[in-house]
Parts: structure tokens; sequence; C-alpha cells
């Protein structure tokens, strides 16, 4: 058999199939396992109920690399996505940086069974980031400057850092750490704390901010645009779904999107009561 | 089978901090480790409660409660609290999971000795402390090997969690690969991890042939 | 943990408690409905084990191979075939762990029929049938509750690993108390985790007593 | 009447548990099977009610062999007892009684009711009724067992050492107990023991088995005491053949005189007539005071407890010539000093003594009882 | 001596299990403790070794009050044999008998030693030394613990119903086992059993207690069959007690005729003087062939089972006036259809026969021995 993991038998798929009519009676909206798009996936969630549109959610599942496939197999409908990201995922050879060329592309990119719609200005991007002592003790602004302390340094990230980008990190910018540890959602307080010296950490995690964490610039773009995107897939939306989402996306901006974050996680507040405030505030439910 | 050869076969798996040795010994030093504390704390409790019967009905009761607590709860709480760096969080639960079997059973094995074999242990001469360490202990052996079986493969299984706070083991197949979608390392952690317990059990067969006397193992026909 | 945030934050479980019985309700039935199953296919399994004991060791092995695997590394091999975030997913994993327990707890339940007392129904006149319904298995009865209560217990508490693929009942309160670094979320699951298995627990005992006033009580664990 | 035709059985693995057995139960009476350990009583049971069936042979169960019957309905009709009673732990003891009543589709009240009745003919207390097994003494399970046994009134009845799980005292009274059951019930039983004792007290008809199923005399117990088949069966009875063969002589025959003689003894009675014990007489040469009443009356006489040295007297043993055997006449005679043995009427009232000359001669008596050549009907 | 003085043991609960108990066991000697379940016999002896510490009342071991020693000290000097042996199952034979000997710090080669000497002397073969008690039999378990209970040569004994979990065949074999080993060690044994038989036959003193904890007689076993302090007792000694007494008077004062006159019988013998049978010998009146050696050899001598009838010969039975009590004469004369015993030597041949007077007069003398007032040494 083949990788279980990418098996996309529709039949499979317990929930609405790929091929259902887009007047699906469910829309399925789907998150992956941070707070962010957690908070990301309730706003659409939120937004498409009060426009009468039946909702399930599934939040928390994973990974983009597992998710994915359930959106293409129709097991979920919609996925709050991240461009730069998700065009990397499909293409890890692809160099498009700006917003448009990442959209772009994205779209030759994408399953027949999928589209994405309109891009927020809102982005999520990633960073190199390290503490101000580091930074200021080997004076690192940017990624180049790693080069030269990367042998003694541990890099810290999610689990798909390494698969991902550090083979990137390698090519662009020359980049070969002392040590690879998978530091996941504790990867701030890991630099924080020594155990790593250098993380990939989101640009809105608040605890950047909580721990005064120094992001390295990323002259040659290897993290591209990450401006937030639906992923939906084709069968399972219908109109009302497009717009409603393309409406929101209109409204999301970067700051908005960190003071909603600080919120869910500096304030605990939790991201169904943040995403309704943003909601109501901006008219749209 | 691809996957297993994917997985095995590549050298990278095999060397650096990353590789199966490091893994695997991350993996067998929390088990260990994590098994020594209960045995340290389960045992003595459970001796001191078989043999003099005091507040056994309270610590069955709550040995029972903790077999119910949520490892994963606990890894996330720990790690909030203690924060990372070190391997607390993954060892507290693992000791909290093999504590009620170690103890429990401890506990029946000695208080099921019969009370004919105390008598006559007493009757003889042999001072509180002899009848447990020269007659209830070596008769409720089984049963203790059991519990320590038990646990021993339930905090192997279970160690894998200590992954998804960022810690080593062979859990970061399995982790990494549902994150990164890479099934040959999550099938490898979780053959691995199987193996490691199929190990263990083996050791502890071995372990019975050597610590029990065959007249108890004999008698009450276990292997 | 941030600087002076507090161990509970008493608010968030008042404001989040409907969202909290979901997840309950949801955890309930993925912890539930595995033990169900398995008593229902350990009954058949452990009839034949203990009526051709050369299956018994055999399928006792296999459990316990299944019981050393780890519950994450099961749900994600299944993910392909019952899909993700599904309770299917975790709960076809949770009933073999049952399994595991409950196999041989009826294969013991069945060996603690005494001889004389099978010797006897068998000379009255029962049939092999109505020997198994009226005299076999009612005095198995204690011995497979006794399972029942094991896999219970590590039924309630293996189902929040779910939540590392999207289904873990209250084990959503980990994933996402450790997300944001909030330790309210964790303890509530936690504590309802154990409550629920407390009182699962208690229930089976309970149901025991009732049902079997006739067994001296004899085990506790 | 089950009768044994040439049977054989030979288990899987080759051992001969019967080898060629051939005897008749008669209806109506107790055939007790005995015989050391393994030696095939068990397996003899068994084939009757087919809980095994048998090798060779055939078992005919009134003329009927019991192949031609389907077993749980012979079953039904044969009542079944085991060591350890077998009891069914989850029932209450009425509903353990009327197991068989239910099986065979009796209404439930009926059932019960059948089962309280025979609670109360076992001798046990219908407060136990809503009892669990392991509520009750080993004794009483016991009891429940044969109950539970007789709930269908089945006509053959099938005990395995049903007592021998319990100790001595309850034992003898278990025993006592079938006997007075039988005596009002007349079922056909065959028990199983290996105690020598239990058989012959228990047995209309005793069949002694040797290792590897072979029947090595069968006879009444009175003729087993007497002349056993050959080496085996004496060694079996052990000793005291001669003294336990006098239970069996009744002892009616002895001479009992109201005016004995016996030189330098007398009995001393108390008002009602009920001996106190002897009394060492050396003035009144050998005149019992027995028939001149109260005379004598015992300070003592309101002591329930005999403690006849305290005022001088000597113990003394009692039997009654209707009821009792010749080994209880020899047993009091024994007892008393004097060495004659009083006896007494059914309320214990003193009858007269029995001279050592007449039981001497009752003794001759039961030993001549045989005239030669009576021996070999005991070659089974 | 172990004394009793005033001993009461309430439990917790508020039992009283023994109430005010007074005696002496004399030391060299068995003092069997007997009486139903539950009447404190298990409480009385494991007082004696601290297992129970008495609520009133001393115990003294030789004039010294055992509670003044240390209980593990006291116990090492005291052997103590329990019902199921207690044996540890996880040491060998060998390792279990040597365990007070390791307790007492001996070499281990020579504590072995001294254990395979003592399996030996309980009849045990010593290749059972390497095997584990699950290997063995019940009776042979049993042999074990009283190997271990003697390994550092404690001059008391204490035993709690050791044989009762045996089967009958066995526990016979025990007992007698038991007694052989005591005359050749005169060990102080305090033995508790509920089977008065038991009782009778190991105890030079039988102490029988009533429940609550009451002595209610203390005697040797002969005057306690006599001699029944009350109720209670002569109830509890059974039926038999006549007969049974006999059994602890010897045969030795029977009168034996070499040329007796037993009108209409002849006893015949084979070529080496052993007795065969009696026959009814109508011409011949009473002249025994006896002495006439193999005149009248028969042709089944050769034949290990006696079967008499064969050739008109009749049972008989024999009794060793040496070594044999009147008990075993009795039953001899019983058996016999001439009404009379016939006495042999040592290896079985022909020495003479009692006549049924002879009988007669050996009885009454049983009875006899006793003159008024002895009995009242039987209150304890
Ligand atoms: N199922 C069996 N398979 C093989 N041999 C058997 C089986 N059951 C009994 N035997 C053997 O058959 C012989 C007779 O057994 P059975 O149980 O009838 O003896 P028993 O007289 O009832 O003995 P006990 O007094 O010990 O109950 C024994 O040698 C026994 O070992
Ligand atoms: N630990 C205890 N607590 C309370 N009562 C007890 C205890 N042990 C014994 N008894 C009671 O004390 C009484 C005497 O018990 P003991 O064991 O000495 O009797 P026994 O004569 O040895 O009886 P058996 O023949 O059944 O062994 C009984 O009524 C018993 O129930
Ligand atoms: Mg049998
Ligand atoms: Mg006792």
């Amino acid at each position: 058999g083949g990788d279980p993991l990418s098996d996309t038998g529709a039949s499979a798929a317990p929930s609405s199939t790929g091929s259902g009519s887009a007047a699906a009676a469910k829309v399925v909206v789907g998150s992956a396992n941070f707070p962010e798009n957690v908070l990301l996936a309730s706003i659409y969630s939120q937004a498409l109920q009060a426009k009468g549109v039946q909702v399930e959610e599934k939040f928390n599942i994973g990974s983009r690399e597992v998710i994915y496939d359930q959106v293409k197999n129709g097991a979920l409908t919609v996925l709050p996505e991240y461009n730069g990201g998700l065009l990397s995922f499909l293409d890890p050879k692809s160099t498009a940086a700006s917003k448009d060329d990442v959209n772009t592309e994205l779209k030759s990119k994408l399953a027949s069974e999928l589209e994405i719609l309109d891009s927020s200005p809102a982005e999520d991007n990633d960073s190199l980031s390290v503490t101000k002592d580091t930074a200021t003790k080997y004076s690192l602004t940017t990624i180049e400057d790693l080069a030269k302390v990367a042998k003694d340094f541990a890099v810290g990230g999610p689990p798909e850092f390494k698969k991902r980008r550090e083979a990137q990190f390698k090519d662009v910018y020359g980049l070969t750490f002392k040590e690879w540890k998978p530091t996941g959602d504790t990867t701030a307080d890991a630099i924080k704390s020594g155990a790593v010296q250098v993380g990939n950490v989101f640009t809105t995690d608040p605890k950047i901010l909580i721990n005064g964490l120094v992001p390295l610039q990323d002259p040659k773009s290897v993290f591209s645009a990450q401006n937030v995107t639906p992923l939906v897939n084709k069968a399972g939306a219908n109109d009302t779904v497009r717009t409603t989402l393309n409406a929101i996306s209109a409204k999301l901006d970067t700051a908005g999107l960190v003071d909603m974050m600080k919120r869910v996680a500096v304030d605990k507040d939790d991201p169904p009561a943040v995403a309704k405030d943003w909601l109501t505030k901006n008219g749209l439910a | 089978m691809n996957w297993l050869i994917d997985f095995f076969g590549d050298p990278a798996n095999w060397s650096g901090p990353g590789g199966i040795p490091a893994r695997l010994l991350e993996h067998v030093e929390f088990s260990v480790v994590a098994l020594l504390l209960s045995m340290l704390i389960a045992i003595p409790l459970g001796l001191l409660i078989g043999h003099t019967g005091r507040g056994a009905v309270l610590v069955v009761i709550a040995a029972n409660a903790a077999r119910a607590l949520p490892t994963l709860g606990l890894v996330v709480l720990i790690v909030l609290l203690v924060g990372v760096g070190t391997t607390w969080p993954v060892l507290l639960p693992l000791v909290a999971l093999a504590i009620p079997p170690i103890l429990v059973n401890t506990y029946e094995g000695i208080r099921g000795v019969e009370d004919d074999l105390r008598d006559a242990a007493y009757g003889m001469g042999l001072r509180g402390g002899q009848v447990l360490m020269k007659v209830l202990v070596p008769v409720a052996m089984p049963l203790i090997l059991l519990g320590l079986r038990v646990a021993a493969i339930q905090v192997v299984a279970t160690a894998t969690v200590a992954a998804y706070v960022g810690l080593g083991g062979l859990g970061r197949y399995i982790i990494d690969g549902l994150a990164t979608k890479d099934f040959p390392s999550t099938i490898g952690g979780a053959v691995l991890v199987a193996a490691l317990a199929l190990v263990v059990q083996l050791c502890f067969a071995l372990l019975q042939r050597v610590v029990v006397s065959p007249g108890v193992s004999r008698r009450s026909g276990l292997r | 943990m941030g600087e002076g945030e507090p161990l509970i934050r008493w608010a968030w479980i008042g404001r989040n408690w409907p969202s909290i019985q979901q997840l309950l309700v949801d955890h309930v039935v993925m912890a539930l409905v595995p033990v169900l199953l398995g008593l229902l296919i350990a009954l058949p399994l452990g009839l034949a084990s203990a009526r051709w004991r050369v299956l018994y060791q055999p399928t006792v092995s296999l459990m316990n191979v299944v019981y050393s695997l780890p519950s994450l590394a099961v749900f994600i091999v299944l993910i392909p075939l019952t899909g993700l975030a599904e309770r299917t997913t975790v709960i076809i994993p949770l009933t073999f762990y049952s399994l595991a327990v409950l196999i041989p707890a009826v294969v013991d339940g069945l060996a603690a029929v005494p001889d004389h007392v099978r010797q006897s129904a068998v000379a009255m006149g029962f049939g092999p049938m109505r020997r198994l319904l009226q005299v076999d298995l009612p005095i198995a009865v204690p011995v497979v509750l006794a399972g029942l209560r094991v896999a219970t217990v590590s039924s309630i508490s293996l189902v929040s690993v779910g939540a590392l693929i999207g289904r873990g009942g209250l084990g959503y309160l980990f994933i996402d108390g450790w997300q944001r670094q909030f330790s309210t979320p964790i303890i509530v699951g936690i504590v309802l985790v154990v409550v629920l298995a407390v009182l699962a627990d208690g229930l089976l005992v309970l149901a025991q007593r009732l049902l079997t006033p006739w067994a001296r009580a004899r085990r506790t664990a | 009447m089950i009768t044994f035709e040439g049977v054989t059985k030979r288990y899987a693995d080759g051992t001969v548990a019967v080898d060629n057995l051939s005897l008749q139960v008669p209806t109506g009476a107790i055939t007790v099977f005995v015989g050391p350990s393994g030696c095939g009583k068990t397996t003899s049971l068994r084939m009757i009610n087919r809980m095994i069936d048998a090798s060779s042979g055939r078992i005919l169960l009134d003329d009927q062999d019991v192949r031609q019957i389907d077993p749980p309905t012979l079953r039904r009709g044969i009542g079944y007892v085991i060591q350890q009673a077998g009891l069914f732990p989850h029932r209450k003891i009425v509903d353990n009684v009327a197991t068989v009543p239910y099986l065979l589709g009796w209404d439930k009240k009926k059932a019960r009711a059948r089962a309280m009745e025979l609670l109360e003919r076992v001798g046990l207390d219908t407060k136990l009724a809503g009892r669990y097994p392991f509520q009750l003494s080993g004794g009483q399970q016991q009891r429940v067992g044969v109950a539970r046994a007789l709930a269908a009134d089945p006509p053959v009845l099938l005990m395995d050492e049903p007592f021998s799980a319990v100790d001595p005292v309850v034992r003898t009274s278990l025993q006592d107990e079938l006997l007075r059951l039988q005596a009002e019930l007349h079922k056909t039983i065959v028990f199983v023991t290996h105690d020598i004792d239990e058989a012959i007290k228990l047995g209309d008809t005793v069949a002694v088995l040797r290792v590897g199923g072979h029947l090595a005399q069968i006879a009444d117990p009175s003729t087993l005491l007497a002349e056993p088949a050959d080496d085996f069966v004496e060694g079996f009875l052990g000793r005291d053949r001669g003294i336990r063969r006098l239970s069996f002589v009744p002892a009616e025959g002895v001479a009992v005189r109201r005016e004995p003689d016996v030189p330098g003894w007398a009995v001393v009675l108390d008002a009602d007539g009920r001996p106190l014990g002897w009394r060492a007489d050396g003035s009144a040469t050998g005149a019992s005071r027995s028939g001149t009443g109260g005379a004598e009356e015992s300070p003592g006489a309101d002591d329930p407890g005999r403690s006849p040295a305290s005022d001088g007297l000597l113990p003394f043993g009692t039997f009654d010539p209707r009821t009792d055997s010749l080994r209880a006449a020899l047993d009091a005679a024994l007892l008393a000093p004097s060495g004659c043995a009083i006896a007494v009427d059914g309320d214990g009232r003193f009858e007269g003594v029995v001279t050592r000359q007449a039981m001497d001669e009752a003794l001759a008596g039961a030993g001549a009882r045989r005239s030669p050549g009576e021996g070999t009907a005991s070659h089974g």
C-alpha cells in the first residue's frame, strides 16, 4: 500500500465527499493545531453561521501536512491557510515571495478540487528569532548574520521545520546548525532558557513580545509572504461561503490579528469569544 | 513494508542526536528512571500496607484513581509549571502511571499469602522483617513482577508523549512524523516502541525465571 | 507560563462551561463505546479461548503486543481508514486495548467456575447453551467486572491522547492550554477525566454489588 | 434396578478405569461402591447418568439401556450429589433446590414450594432458603445438595463421596439423616465412598472395588465383615471386624433377667426407675435392688450429668434390647464394673441385666450363626 | 512442664475464647487438647508460644513466665506444626527443614546434614530433599512439617490439628509415625485435634475443652472412656466407650490354653504351625489338632489370600498376647465360629486358644480393675 497519510481515498472520508454538490448541507471548518489558526477558523465558522450556513467545527487537528489532504478529499470544507506556507508545502523549490506572486503560483499548484479565496492583508510570518542578548553579543540583525555562528547554535522549532526549512536555510544562507531540537510550542521558551540559541517562531506569536525576542530579518525571503487566505474545497463551498470568507479577508489586518492573539495567548480569552468580538466590531456578525 | 525500509534503511536515521540509537537511549532512560522511581515509592508502600494491613483500603482506592490520570494532561501541566529543560515533566506522569499497578500488585501479593504460611513463619521464631523478606516477598514475587511488567510496558508505550513537549525519545519519530506527514517515521517509531515493549516482556520473563523460586512459579502454574 | 498567570482562572470555567460539557460528552462516548464493544467481542473470544485452551495463549500474546503499541501511533495509522478527528479513529484502538484486558478477564472468570459446580449442572440435565447462560456466565461476572473496571478507567484516561489527532474529548483542553501556556484548561481537563473515571469505577462497583450479592467481597483492585 | 453388564471404561489416555464390571443395584435400597482412591468408583457411578459413556458393555436402568436415552432427559430423572455439594453460588438456596423443577418447566411457585418442603425434609431451617450458598456451613450445604437432588422426586440417586468434605461429627449426622430419609423415601441409591465405615453403616449392599476397576466382592455388610473374599478385602475392612459385625446382630436374643444374681453388685435406680449406677455391695451378695423401686433413690438424681463416683456409685452401660445391636449390649457390659449390661426400655427405665454368661452365649450365638459353606455366597 | 494458671483470653471483639484455664502439661508426654470447633483449642495452644498473648493469667514454661521471654527467642525453642504444614513454597524441602537452624546461625552444611537426618527420621526418602513442597503429597508435606519443627531439637512441640487435612489412611500412618518418634524422643508435646479417636490414640493425657474455653475434663484416655466427667464429655466420646477402653488393657492377662477343649471345633495349621482356620469337627469332640503339626496341612497353604470356605475351613481371628490389647483378643474371638480367639506368636505361629470362659474372665477383670472411688481422680 501507499503512504496512508497521503491516501486520498475519498470514499474513506466520513464527512461529505469530494463529489458533493455546491449546495452541500454542511460546511466543515477545520483548523491546524495552533491557537492562531483556531482563532481564524472560529472567525470563519461564526461568520458562516451568522449567514445561516450549517457548520461543523473540527479544530486543532494537526499540521498542514495532515490537514491539506483532508480538505482535498472533502472531509474538511474550509481551512484558514497562509499563502506562502501553503505554496512552499506544495512546491518546496518555489521562490515566489510577494503576495501576488505567491497567490498566482499557488493557484497553479493547487489540486483541482481546491481553490483559494481572497488573501487578507494580515500576515503571520515565520521568523528565526534569538534573544536580545544573543543578538547583541553576536551582532545579529539578519539571518545572513547567523552564518558565522550557526555551527555553534542549536536551532529549535516545530517538527515541520526540519523537513521543510532546514535544507532551504542551508541552500540559501549556507546555514548548518550544530543541532536541531524539536521544541514545538515551547520554542520561544527554549530560546529564552538557552536550550536553543535560535528558533523558528511566528511573528504574531505573543511570546515574542512577552519574552523580548528579536526576529531576524529575512533578506533572501526564505520565509515567503504569509497572508491569511481561506483554502476551500470547491465542491463543499457555495457562494455564500465564498462571499462571507472574502468579506472577512477584506477586514483582517496584521495589527488586528496581533491584538486578537494577545487576547488569546496573554489574556487567555478563548478564540471563539475573541473571534466573536472581532466579527461584531467589524459588523460581520 | 517499504515504509519500514524507508525508515530503517535511511542511514541518517542511525546517527547523530536524532538517530535511532540516541532516541532509543533517551527512551530507555526515561522509562528506566521512571520505573525505578515508581518502584522506590510503590514497592515499600505496598509491602508496608500488605504486611501491616493498615491503610490498605485508602491506598488502593487512591491507586485506582491514579490510573485515571491522563498522562498527556500531566505532561503539559508540569511543563507549564516547571518549564522546559528538565525531564521531570515526563518522569512525573510516567511515575504516576507506573505506581498503581506496582503498588496494587505488591499489596495484593503480600496480602494474598496464605495465613498458614505467615503463622508457620512467626511460629518458628522469625521476626517481623524476616517474615516479610524471607517468606512473604518470595512467595508474592510472581505478582510483584507482574505488576512491574505491566507498569514497564505502559511506561515504554506512554513515554512517547514526551515528544509532544519537545523532549526526546522514540516518540519524536511519531510526533514529528505526524506533523510532517512522514509516515515511515511514524510507523518506524511505533515499531521501535512496540519492539522495545516486547523486549521488556522478554526481560521480565527471564527475570521471572531467575528471581521466582520454581517452588512458587510451578506451584501456581505460572510460566 | 507567563509571569503572574494564576494556576486557575475560575471565570474561564464558567465562561466555557457549555463547550466543556460538549467535550465531556464526546469524551464519555469515545471512552465507553470501546469498552462496550470490547465486552461484546471479548465474550465470544473469551468463551472460545476458555473452551479451546490452545487459542488462549496466542490470543493473550497478541493482545499483549497490541497493548504495548503507543496509542498515538495507532491513531495515526488509522487516519486514512477512518478519517482524521473522527470518533472512530479513537474508538478502534481503544477497543483493542479493552480487549487486551477483557479477554483474559472472561477466560479467568470462566476458569473460576468451580469444576464441581459445572459437573452438577451437567448432571442435573443442563444442555450446553443453558449451562453457559445460566451457570457459567453468571458465575464469571465478578471477575469480568473486575476487568471491566480496569478497562473503563484506562479507556477514559487514554481518550485524551486523541487530542493529538484532533479528537480527544477533554484532551482538547490539554492541547489548548498547552498552546496558550494556560494552566486552567489543563487542570480542568485532568480533574474532569479523573472524576469521570472514579465515577465510572464507582458505578461498576455498585453494579457488582447489585449483580452479585452472592460473591464474597474478595478483589479490591 | 440398575444392571451393569460387562461394563468397561477405557479413557483416551489408555487408562482402564473400569474393567468388565457386572453387578446389580437393587431397587429401593442403598448400594455402596467402596474402594481405594483411583479404583474407578466415580467412573462407574458417572456411567449411570452418562456423564461418562462406557467403552463397552451395557448399563440398564429398569431394563432400558441408558445409551438409548438423551442425556439431559436421563439426568433430570436421576438425582446427583457430590462432594463439594456443587451448589450454584449465584443462586439462593431455594432456587438451587428448585433447579431441576425449573428445568422441567414447573411453574415457579410450585417449584419453590417443593423446594421449601424439601429443605424441611432434609432438616434445614427454611429461614435459610433466602441465603446464598457461601452463607451456609459445609454440612448445611451438603444437606442442600441432597435436597436439590431430590427435588424432582427422581427414583434414582447417585451420591459421590457426598459427605467426605465435612468434619466427622457433621458427617455422622448427615449419614443418620440419609438413613432416616431413605426409610421414608425408598430411593434406589448408589453411594460412592472410600470410607469403609461409612459403607458398612449406610449400605444395604456393599460393592468393594479394587484398583483397575475390578469388583472384589459384593455382599451385605455383615457378610462382608464375616467373610471377606480375599486378603485385599480383608485388609480394606481393617481391624475390629468381629466387633463391628455385632452391629448387624440385634440384641433381642440376649437373655435379660429382671432379678439377676450379680455377686457383690447392685443396681441403684432413681424415682422413675432409671438406673443411676452400680454399687459395690459386699453385704447383699448379688441381690439386685432392681424392682424394689425408689428405695435407693440417689441424692444426685436431679443432676442431669451422671457423676456416679460422687456417692460411691460406679459407671454403667445400658442398651435397649428392642432397638440396639449386640454391639451396644457388649459395650454396655464392658462399661460396667460388674461386667453386666443393663437393659432399659425406650424411656430409659430399668428392665433387667444381662449376666456375663448370658452375654457370652449371645456372642457365641452370633459367631455360630453361620454354618460351614455359607461363606461361598460372598464370591461375586 | 507447661503450666496454665488461670489463663483467660478475650479477643478484641469481646469473644472469650479461653476462660480461666488452669492445667499442667507434663514433660516428655503427649497432652492432647480436644473439643468441638471454636472451643478455644488453637487459642490455648498459641498462647504457649505467644502467637497470641493471654489477657490474664500466666503460662509457665519450666517455671518461667513465657511473657518474660522475647517471642522470637521463645518460638525458636518450641516446635510448631500446623494443618497444611505451612511449608515455605519457595524453598526446597531440605531448606524448609533447616529453617530454624539457619535462623540460629548454624553453619549451612551442618544445618543441612541435620535436615537430612530428620527427613529420614520422619520416614521420608532423602531423595525428596531437593524437591519443592508442591511436588509432595499431603502426607509427605505433613511429615516435612514435623521434621521442620524438630530441626533445632526443641524440648517442646506444639501441633495444631496437624493431620486433619490428609485422608484417613495416611492419617493413621502419620499418627503411628508420631508415636514411634515420641517413643524415641520424649518431647513435651501439646497436640490439638477435634477428633476424639485421634486424641485417645495419641494422648498420654487428654484435656477435653468445651465451647467458651472451659476445661471439661483432663485425664488419661482409659479413665476418660471409663468415667466421663459429665454428659458433655460422654457425648463427645461417642459410642463404644466400653469396647474402646479395652484398647488400653493389654491382652497378656488372658489365659491361653495350648491344648484347649473346644467342643465340636478344631484348629487347622499349616506346615509352619500357622493357623489356617477352624473346622467343624463333629467326630473329635474338642480335640484341637494344634501341636500335631503338619498332619492337616491344607491344600490351599500356598495361597497368600485366606479363603477358608474353599475347603470347609471357617474364618478365624488371631492376636498376639504379648503386643495386642484385649480389644484385639475380643475381636479375634468374635470372628471365630467357635467363639474362641487363637493366640499366635510374633511370627504368626499358633500358641493356643482362649476359651470363651477365659475371655469372659479377662473382660470382667478389665471392668473390675477399678475400685470404688478411683473415679474421683478424673475431676481436673
Ligand atoms: N478423564 C480421565 N482421563 C484419564 N484417566 C482418568 C480420567 N478420569 C479418571 N481417570 C483414571 O481412572 C481411574 C479411576 O478414576 P475414578 O475417578 O473413577 O476413581 P475413584 O475410585 O473415584 O477415585 P477417588 O476415590 O480418588 O475419587 C484412575 O486411575 C484415574 O486416574
Ligand atoms: N482473632 C480473633 N478474634 C475474635 N475471635 C476469635 C479470634 N480467633 C478466634 N476467635 C474465636 O475464639 C473462639 C476460639 O477459637 P479457636 O480458634 O481457639 O477455636 P478452636 O478450638 O481451635 O476451633 P477449631 O476446631 O475450629 O480450630 C472461637 O469462637 C473463635 O471464633
Ligand atoms: Mg472419585
Ligand atoms: Mg483451631
